[in-house]
């Protein structure tokens, strides 16, 4: 298979992941909380409505601001599966969370400036975590390139453990789980109403909702990483964190976004480094 | 069922305990005088009795309540005691948009605007004015 | 087209406006999220933005400030959309008909397509409300189609 | 954190907690005060219940002997049960169904009418 | 072709002549003939005459692939360099007058301090005078030069409406208008930063230097307001605390290897075993380097600076003179390779990136913001200086290039939504794309073009990073410091376009054609090159890089498997986005679609004009979202005190570095 | 412009069950004012209760707000039976008790789940929801109605109770006391939960005297309050210590609520046992005359109904003093201070009755 299919393949695949694997946290989160929940297909379902309804957007902006989420996001997925530059695909990615915030503040919506401010915020707590990733996995295979990792033999897991806790942590809070959904959640029973996404509606939020397909799987992608030498043990550690970050959203409350930035910088962070510190350790001890 | 202990349909009419009558330009002391008591603010009650309103001052002490009950021709403008218990500010807002009795220096005036609408019914507690049943 | 309409069918967000009413029905719109109820397996999810909903729920009755409300909310809903009022309340005024504070109902305010009665009306009125809130959705949809002989809107 | 981390891990385990409605109706509770239901061939138009009732929800014409119940308006007190000294006047134990239109309920001494809908708007 | 060998035919002298002599010459006509006409004419000349020498500067090397060290002759036994020790002892003459006349001991002393240091070299006092080749022309030095030269025109265009409006709002009658002076100044100081960037001998990039100090000082304080005086004060202190730096740097590099120029000093320093002494000199022209790029803790003077002109802060403190200073260190970075002064450097520059960034978090004045962004990304390319490795270096120089396009157009962008609303307060300008759609349009594609790919900025930003994984602490800063950036930057995007969901089409607003010609210019730079960003790299850059490395072999495939940004698919990735902002733009042409105004839970009031809701009372109350600028965790009072503190330990470290074992 | 940002918070807000708004003038996150917009659900009961006749009243007030209409029944049938000098008879007052108890377990339930959702604790509101639905289907077996439940009358109640009915409501209570250890351990005892409500929305006694709070936010200041200790209906009887926490805070009221919880098992478990037989109903004679008052415990506080009557059919004046209207004056002095994302918990902590506040 040449890279053009596993792309395309890709491409086509992940959303249909990306939205199970969001009917499996619907449905799970019910079934914690004894109910039966809605259908497994229900984010599609969701989607196809959205898309169906009346256009209606406040703005030109926030229709190109959702697309380019999306479609930044499919690039990440993209640049993952080909086995690009990690570092570039984070602010490739990274980009399209600047114009979902953008979007959001391209309204005078209290709601939604309030949501956007805070969701810069949330990229302050988790991208660093992310890139401190990316510098992990060049620790071992002096490349930031996918590619070359995936010809390691070994998985990352056994040098990395504190990567896994920091990558739940980042899933957690890109999928505004409690206790870090200060920006918007999926339900809108916060103060900010639904936050960011407040003031998007009909087939731009569809985008958007897409667009979080991908992202959960690019995030999954990349726990998988690190264990990407048995790629089942790599799909069970990414299915691990996902189910891990359910079960704490269903078990904490929502804290507040100073509490998320500083323990995200000094646990999140602090882990990182301390991983960072164990390898640069060992490798200055090897030579 | 059985039949009630019957009292009387010509009984007379049950009084309210622990009522002191206030004068309107003692009003604004006896209210700090409670205040100073610690005396925790309960509500105030507006009667219309034709060409009076007849003012009811709640305060509890525990769980005891008192009143002070003022009588005043229709009219008349009652200073706010919400600058003492600004919990008035409330009831009186209130008090001075459903029967329009003129209370002056609310802490927090909403300019009768509280609880009714522009279009809506005006005054609508006060005896003489029939409630018109609106109709959509 | 089928597939869009079974989605909509399968995933309308709910939107709960208390025009006034005395939270006997509000309490129970929310107990229809609840464990015993849970209208999250017919894909209703309160989203509280009107932007996002496809179904009102409206209870009480209204008076002059919340009906322009209840106006305003109806008016930010993108379409299609459907309204369910609940409650005697929402219906006719109920009880509340000697207030001089009232509209009595929702109707002529926002156009209504469910009445559901009751005071408060259960749960599984309220779920069956809804529910058919989005059938009538549909039925108008395709009326329209049929009408205008468009298949796409 | 730990009792409900159990407690939710024992609901993932036991069955849910929701009724499966509507494949399984439930029966309301036997003194349900749910539907209203007229026994017309009883009634005498006395108008007690409409009297009684709170929200004005029933209306009776003494002359010329009509009934008419508004559903819309009936908040299910049953005080008109209570007032009916005839038992005309009964709360079944059901819930009223959701309805599209606005229903219209009226009965007169003889001969019987039965109600029929109008269209709401 | 035959233009293009004529072209190369030039000499190198004479280019070099007419990119420092020709402004100053117009710019004494424009102070002699005051008129409109002249004004015009002359800046505009100068601005071409700039832009085309620079071009042919480019296209010789480019033709000749030649690095070439001379020195230009003049009538005889007078040589330049007799000229320029002249006009050193007629500037710090000048200097020292300022400080008579400011009655300030400070400055007095500090002139005085480097009147001594530079006649102890001049006179042979501390070592046998040796010839330095005056300049030296390199693909950087070309780089710079171009910078200057196309960027400094188009600024100084731009600044002829500008000053207008400026004197007008000011009240200043156009008899007693103090354009022309201004205009000398800036031209004279186009003509010094391109010495700068050219000069080989140490002393000629003194001179140079210290002229730019005090184009600096002249032009902030040009108001003449206290304010404005008082900053002037700052700065000049500051940067003559960073010309005896200089000085003493050149005294200790004249008596520990002989000579003053630069490439011999840096070739030996190479060759030989790196001596304390040396590493002690490099070490105060470094902290020179700081002064003049406003690093910490010396960053308070640019802030200053912010209350001159805008167009002075787009050219002198964004796009070139503040670049001397990182120019001067990343120049030396050869040097020092491989030294541990050469890390505490990047860990300096690292920190002043870092808090930098924090700082600009809490500014709510939009030229504030830019001057600590400026600040942050100076202090990324000394970082980058400080890596020292190949890629590094590659980042650094791209960093130059793509961060004086965008900075000088956020500035002018500033400038022109300055003079429209009069204030310079982000809070004012919130909305400000329904007001003005162009400029904002401008300033967004400034602001996106610093943080986002695949502007060139992010991408040397990532380069930055890739680079810096060999040194923990370095990236730690990155790494941080990337984060803070893109926060500032988006909340202060956000800000503008924060507009009321209105579906009215936004009046576009009318400008004046010598403030849009200048910002599409630089808005289509930074764009096209961000465009070009693979052939910049390897055809340009990376070549410059391995001049600069010439000691080491450096090869574009050494540079570019360190990293992996070129191994990207740029274009398919420029052509996935530029389809992602078409289509929905088709998309919105296509459809009706509708709005129904923002949320404000049910009580918006659909007949004002503006975004409002019904509240207390029954009254409209209008929407006002202000900024979050966090000013219990980024603000200045808080932070300033330990971070002079940290980054003076940092500079000391510096110093010592050469005698700590490594 | 403002260097404070503005906004609506309600009156149709996701995390406020009814509409009421607060414009919030805010600077950062932090709220600096907070001006209540009140009159969305204001009917005009008390003009009603002069209007209609005085025993279809009942159904009225009753009305005025869904979650705690047995109460609002209560006090109102009190005072009419002052004016009538009507005496209950006792096992209807039993009733009463257990109705009321009933009503406030129904209703802290009610909030501590929607506090809990709040604060994006999903999973602990639908615990205590769901608990909840045990009392809604024991009004729906004893009264014949979920929510508003219509059985307290003028002389008594409209319902007697069965024997088997009361044991079932002591199973019922039993299994929900075991439930409710979870829930509450959930919302007393999580760290996460304590982050956002310990020291928030602070009132110390004095200030919560002088605000004229009542209720679980006055005994949350360590001020003992309960109307229930005068001894109305059976309470005399049954004896009640009021339930007093002294952090005067979110947390502090969070605690006296569920504490309440217990509270009110233990009350409806005495009252079953103590129950004695005999009739639910009087029927008083005449009519109502002269002035009182009727004061009782909601589960948001204290009651107070003024009644005028003038011996006719109608009323002359029915004035009803609800305990959120008292407790609106000490919320208003609680945000000024707190950050944004307290508002919704600091509201939500004074347990708001939109619908009792405007009637």
């Amino acid at each position: 298979m040449n890279e053009y299919s596993i792309g395309a393949l890709g491409v086509l695949v992940a959303p249909i992941l990306g939205g199970l694997l969001f009917g499996i946290d619907r449905r799970l989160t019910a079934r914690l909380q004894a109910r039966i929940g809605p259908p497994l297909l229900q984010p599609f379902y969701d989607v196809l409505k959205l898309l169906g309804k009346a256009p209606s957007a406040c703005n030109n902006f926030q229709v190109i601001a959702a697309s380019l989420y999306l479609v930044t996001t499919v690039l990440g997925l993209l640049m993952l599966l080909l086995g690009q530059d990690l570092l570039v695909l984070l602010f490739v990615v990274g980009l399209g969370t600047v114009m979902l915030i953008l979007g959001a503040f391209s309204v005078k919506s209290p709601y939604s400036q309030l949501g956007a401010q805070r969701e810069v915020l949330q990229m302050l707590a988790y991208e660093p975590l992310l890139v401190f990733m990316v510098v992990g996995i060049y620790l071992h295979t002096h490349s930031f390139s996918v590619s070359r990792l995936l010809e390691l033999d070994k998985p990352l897991l056994w040098s990395m453990p504190l990567f896994l806790l920091t990558q739940t942590m980042v899933l957690g809070i890109k999928l505004h789980k409690s206790p870090f959904d200060i920006s918007g959640s999926h339900h809108a029973h916060q103060e900010l109403v639904r936050g960011v996404y407040t003031e998007f509606s009909g087939p731009t939020l569809a985008l958007i909702e897409l667009a979080r397909f991908y992202e959960v799987v690019l995030i999954l992608g990349f726990n998988w990483l690190l264990w990407h030498t048995v790629w089942w043990a790599g799909a069970l550690l990414a299915l691990g964190s996902y189910l891990a970050v359910i079960l704490l959203d269903n078990v904490t409350a929502r804290l507040t976004w100073s509490w998320l930035v500083v323990f995200a910088w000094v646990w999140g962070a602090g882990l990182a480094a301390a991983n960072l510190a164990m390898r640069y350790v060992g490798l200055a001890r090897i030579q | 069922m059985s039949e009630a202990t019957a009292h009387s349909s010509a009984q007379p009419p049950v009084q309210v305990p622990n009522v002191e009558e206030v004068l309107l330009d003692e009003l604004l002391d006896r209210v700090a005088a409670a205040m100073e008591s610690q005396l925790r603010f309960v509500t105030m009650t507006c009667l219309d009795s034709g060409a009076n309103f007849e003012l009811y001052y709640h305060f509890a002490s525990g769980s005891h309540l008192r009143h002070l009950h003022l009588v005043l021709p229709k009219g008349t403008e009652v200073p706010s005691i919400s600058g003492i218990y600004f919990a008035a500010f409330l009831v009186e807002n209130e008090i001075k948009e459903l029967f329009g009795l003129p209370i002056t220096g609310i802490a927090l005036d909403y300019h009768g605007r509280l609880l009714l609408t522009e279009g809506g019914p005006e005054r609508p507690m006060l005896k003489e004015r029939p409630v018109e049943k609106r109709d959509v | 087209m089928g597939l869009l309409d079974r989605a909509r069918a399968r995933s309308p967000w709910i939107l709960h406006f208390d025009a006034g009413a005395c939270n006997g029905c509000d309490i129970e719109v929310l107990a229809c999220l609840t464990p015993v109820y849970d209208v999250e397996r017919f894909g209703m999810v309160n989203m509280g933005n009107p932007k996002h909903a496809d179904v009102l729920l409206v209870t009480g009755t209204c008076n002059l400030r919340n009906a322009r409300v209840l106006r305003n909310l109806y008016e930010q809903m993108p379409d299609p959309k459907a309204v369910v009022a609940i409650g005697a309340c929402a219906l006719s005024g109920g009880v509340f008909h000697e207030c001089y504070n009232i509209l009595g109902g929702v109707e002529g305010i926002i156009p209504v397509d469910v009445w559901v009665p009751g005071c408060a009306p259960k749960p599984e009125a309220i779920i069956e409300g809804a529910v058919m809130a989005v059938q009538r959705m549909q039925e108008r949809r395709r009326k329209l189609r049929e009408g205008a002989g468009s298949p796409n809107e | 954190m730990t009792m409900l981390i159990r407690r939710i891990l024992g609901n993932l385990l036991a069955k849910p907690a929701t009724r499966p409605f509507p494949v399984v109706s439930r029966e309301p509770a036997p003194g349900y005060r749910g539907a209203v239901e007229f026994q017309q061939e009883n009634c005498v138009f006395c108008g007690a219940c409409a009297l009684r009732c709170p929200a004005n929800a029933i209306e009776v014409d003494r002359a010329s002997k009509v009934l008419r119940f508004d559903l819309f308006r009936c908040i299910h007190c049953a005080c008109c049960a209570e007032a009916c000294k005839r038992g005309c006047v009964q709360l079944r134990p059901a819930y009223h169904p959701p309805v599209f239109e606005r229903p219209e309920f009226e009965f007169s001494g003889a001969p019987v009418v039965a109600s029929e809908s109008r269209p709401a708007d | 072709m035959n233009l293009l060998a004529q072209v190369s035919m030039v000499p190198t002298s004479v280019l070099a002549g007419v990119l420092i002599l020709s402004p100053v010459a117009f710019g004494l006509v424009v102070y002699a003939v005051r008129t409109k006409w002249s004004r015009k004419g002359m800046v505009s000349a100068a601005g071409w005459g700039l832009t085309l020498a620079a071009l042919c500067l480019f296209t010789k090397v480019a033709l000749t692939h030649t690095t070439q060290a001379f020195t230009p002759d003049l009538a005889g036994r007078l040589t330049w360099d007799i000229v320029i020790i002249l006009l050193d002892v007629v500037l710090l003459v000048w200097f020292f007058v300022i400080g008579a006349w400011l009655r300030n001991a400070p400055i007095m002393l500090l002139a005085a301090a480097q009147a001594v240091i530079v006649g102890a070299i001049e006179t042979g006092l501390v070592a046998p005078k040796h010839h330095a080749e005056a300049l030296y022309v390199d693909w950087v030095t070309i780089i710079m030069v171009m910078i200057v030269s196309v960027i400094g025109s188009i600024v100084a265009v731009y600044g002829l409406p500008y000053m207008k409006e400026h004197e007008k709002h000011a009240g200043i009658p156009e008899e007693a208008s103090r354009r022309p002076r201004f205009f000398l100044t800036v031209l004279i100081f186009l003509g010094a930063m391109n010495g700068l960037v050219l000069a080989n001998s140490l002393l000629w990039l003194f001179f140079f230097w210290e002229v730019t100090t005090l184009c600096s000082y002249l032009l902030i304080g040009h108001d003449g307001t206290p304010d404005a005086r008082r900053n002037a004060y700052r700065a000049l202190w500051m940067n003559m605390v960073g010309g005896v730096a200089f000085a003493l740097g050149m005294l200790v590099l004249a008596a520990a290897v002989g000579t003053l120029d630069l490439q011999e000093i840096v070739g030996r320093q190479v060759q030989a075993p790196q001596q304390p002494m040396v590493l002690l000199g490099l070490g105060f022209l470094v902290i020179a380097g700081f002064t003049k790029s406003a690093q910490m803790p010396f960053h308070s003077w640019l802030l200053g600076a912010m209350v001159a002109p805008t167009p002075v802060s787009a050219l002198l403190h964004s796009s070139t003179m503040v670049k001397a200073g990182v120019y001067l260190v990343a120049r030396l970075a050869p040097a020092f390779h491989d030294t541990r002064i050469s890390s505490v450097i990047a860990v300096a520059g690292g920190f002043t990136f870092v808090c930098a960034a924090l700082l600009a978090i809490g500014q709510s004045n939009a030229k504030k913001v830019l001057a600590y962004s400026t600040i942050s990304n100076l202090g990324l390319i000394i970082a980058c200086a400080g890596l020292n490795t190949p890629l590094a270096m590659a980042a650094a120089v791209m960093l130059i290039i793509f961060h004086a396009i965008s900075k000088a157009l956020l500035f002018m962008a500033a400038g022109v939504v300055e003079h429209a609303i009069w204030s310079r307060d982000i809070e004012d300008m919130q909305g400000l794309v329904s007001r003005m759609p162009l400029t904002t349009v401008v300033m967004i594609i400034g602001i996106l073009s610093m943080l986002l790919p695949p502007f060139g900025v992010l991408i040397a930003k990532v380069a930055a990073i890739e680079a810096s994984v060999v040194m923990p602490l370095a990236l730690f800063l990155l790494v941080i410091g990337s984060t803070l950036t893109v926060v500032f930057w988006v909340k202060f995007a956000g800000r503008l376009m924060m507009a009321d969901p209105v579906v009215v089409f936004p009046h576009v607003e009318h400008l004046h054609s010598m403030y849009f010609v200048p910002l599409l210019l630089l808005a289509a730079g930074a764009v096209v090159f961000s465009l070009l960003v693979v052939p910049l790299l390897t055809e340009l850059v990376i070549p410059a890089v391995a001049q600069y490395y010439a000691f080491m072999p450096v090869r574009t495939e050494d540079i570019l498997a360190e990293g992996n940004v070129l191994g990207v698919p740029w274009p398919f990735l420029f052509g996935a986005l530029a389809l992602a902002v078409l289509l929905p733009v088709l998309y919105s042409r296509l459809t009706r679609r509708r709005c129904t105004g923002a949320y404000l839970c049910g009580e918006q009031d659909s007949q004002a004009t503006v975004t409002a809701f019904r509240c207390a009372g029954e009254v409209t109350s209008a929407v006002s979202v202000r900024g979050y600028y966090y000013e219990q965790y980024a603000g200045e009072d808080l932070h300033t005190g330990w971070m002079t503190a940290a980054s003076t330990l940092l500079l000391m470290l510096m110093l010592a570095g050469g005698w700590i074992v490594r | 412009m403002s260097d404070r940002t503005t906004i609506p918070f309600g009156p149709q807000h996701p995390v406020l069950p009814e509409p009421i708004q607060l414009k919030l003038t805010l600077e950062n996150e932090t709220v600096k004012e907070a001006v209540p917009h009140i009159g969305y659900v204001h009917r005009g009961v008390e003009k009603a209760g002069e209007r209609m006749d005085y025993t279809q009243n009942v159904f009225l007030v009753e009305r005025i707000c869904g979650i705690c209409s047995f109460i609002h029944a209560l006090c109102y049938c009190q005072g009419i039976e002052r004016l009538m000098g009507a005496e209950v008879p006792p096992r209807a007052r039993y009733l009463r008790v257990i109705w009321s108890e009933l009503h406030r377990l129904q209703s802290h339930h009610l909030w501590l789940g929607l506090l809990a959702d709040a604060l994006g604790f999903e999973s602990l509101f639908m615990e205590f929801w769901r608990n909840r639905e045990r009392l809604m289907d024991i009004f729906e077996k004893t009264a014949g109605s979920r929510v508003i439940i219509s059985t307290c009358t003028i002389g008594g109640v409209r319902r007697d109770i069965v024997p088997e009915d009361l044991e079932m409501i002591l199973r019922e209570l039993d299994a929900l006391e075991k439930a409710l250890d979870v829930a509450v351990n959930g919302i007393l005892e999580d760290r996460t939960v304590k982050k956002r409500l310990v020291g928030k929305g602070v009132l110390p006694a004095g200030q919560a005297i002088v605000l004229g709070a009542v209720g679980p936010v006055l005994r949350a200041s360590g001020v003992p309050v309960d109307a229930r200790t005068d001894g109305f209906a059976a309470y005399g009887e049954l004896g009640i210590e009021p339930i007093v926490e002294t952090g005067g805070d979110s947390y502090a009221r969070t605690r006296v609520r569920a504490r309440e919880c217990y509270q009110s098992i233990e009350l409806v478990r005495k009252a079953i046992a103590n129950i004695p037989e005999g009739d639910v109903i009087i029927r008083p004679r005449g009519r109502p005359n002269g002035r009182a008052f009727s004061r009782v415990e909601q589960p948001r506080g204290e009651l107070i109904y003024f009644i005028s009557a003038d011996g006719s059919t109608r009323l002359d004046r029915l004035r009803i003093r609800t305990p959120t209207s008292a407790n609106v004056p000490a919320l208003v002095a609680m945000l000024p201070g707190c950050e944004m994302a307290d508002v919704p918990v600091i509201t939500l902590s004074i347990d708001p009755c939109i619908s009792c506040t405007e009637r």
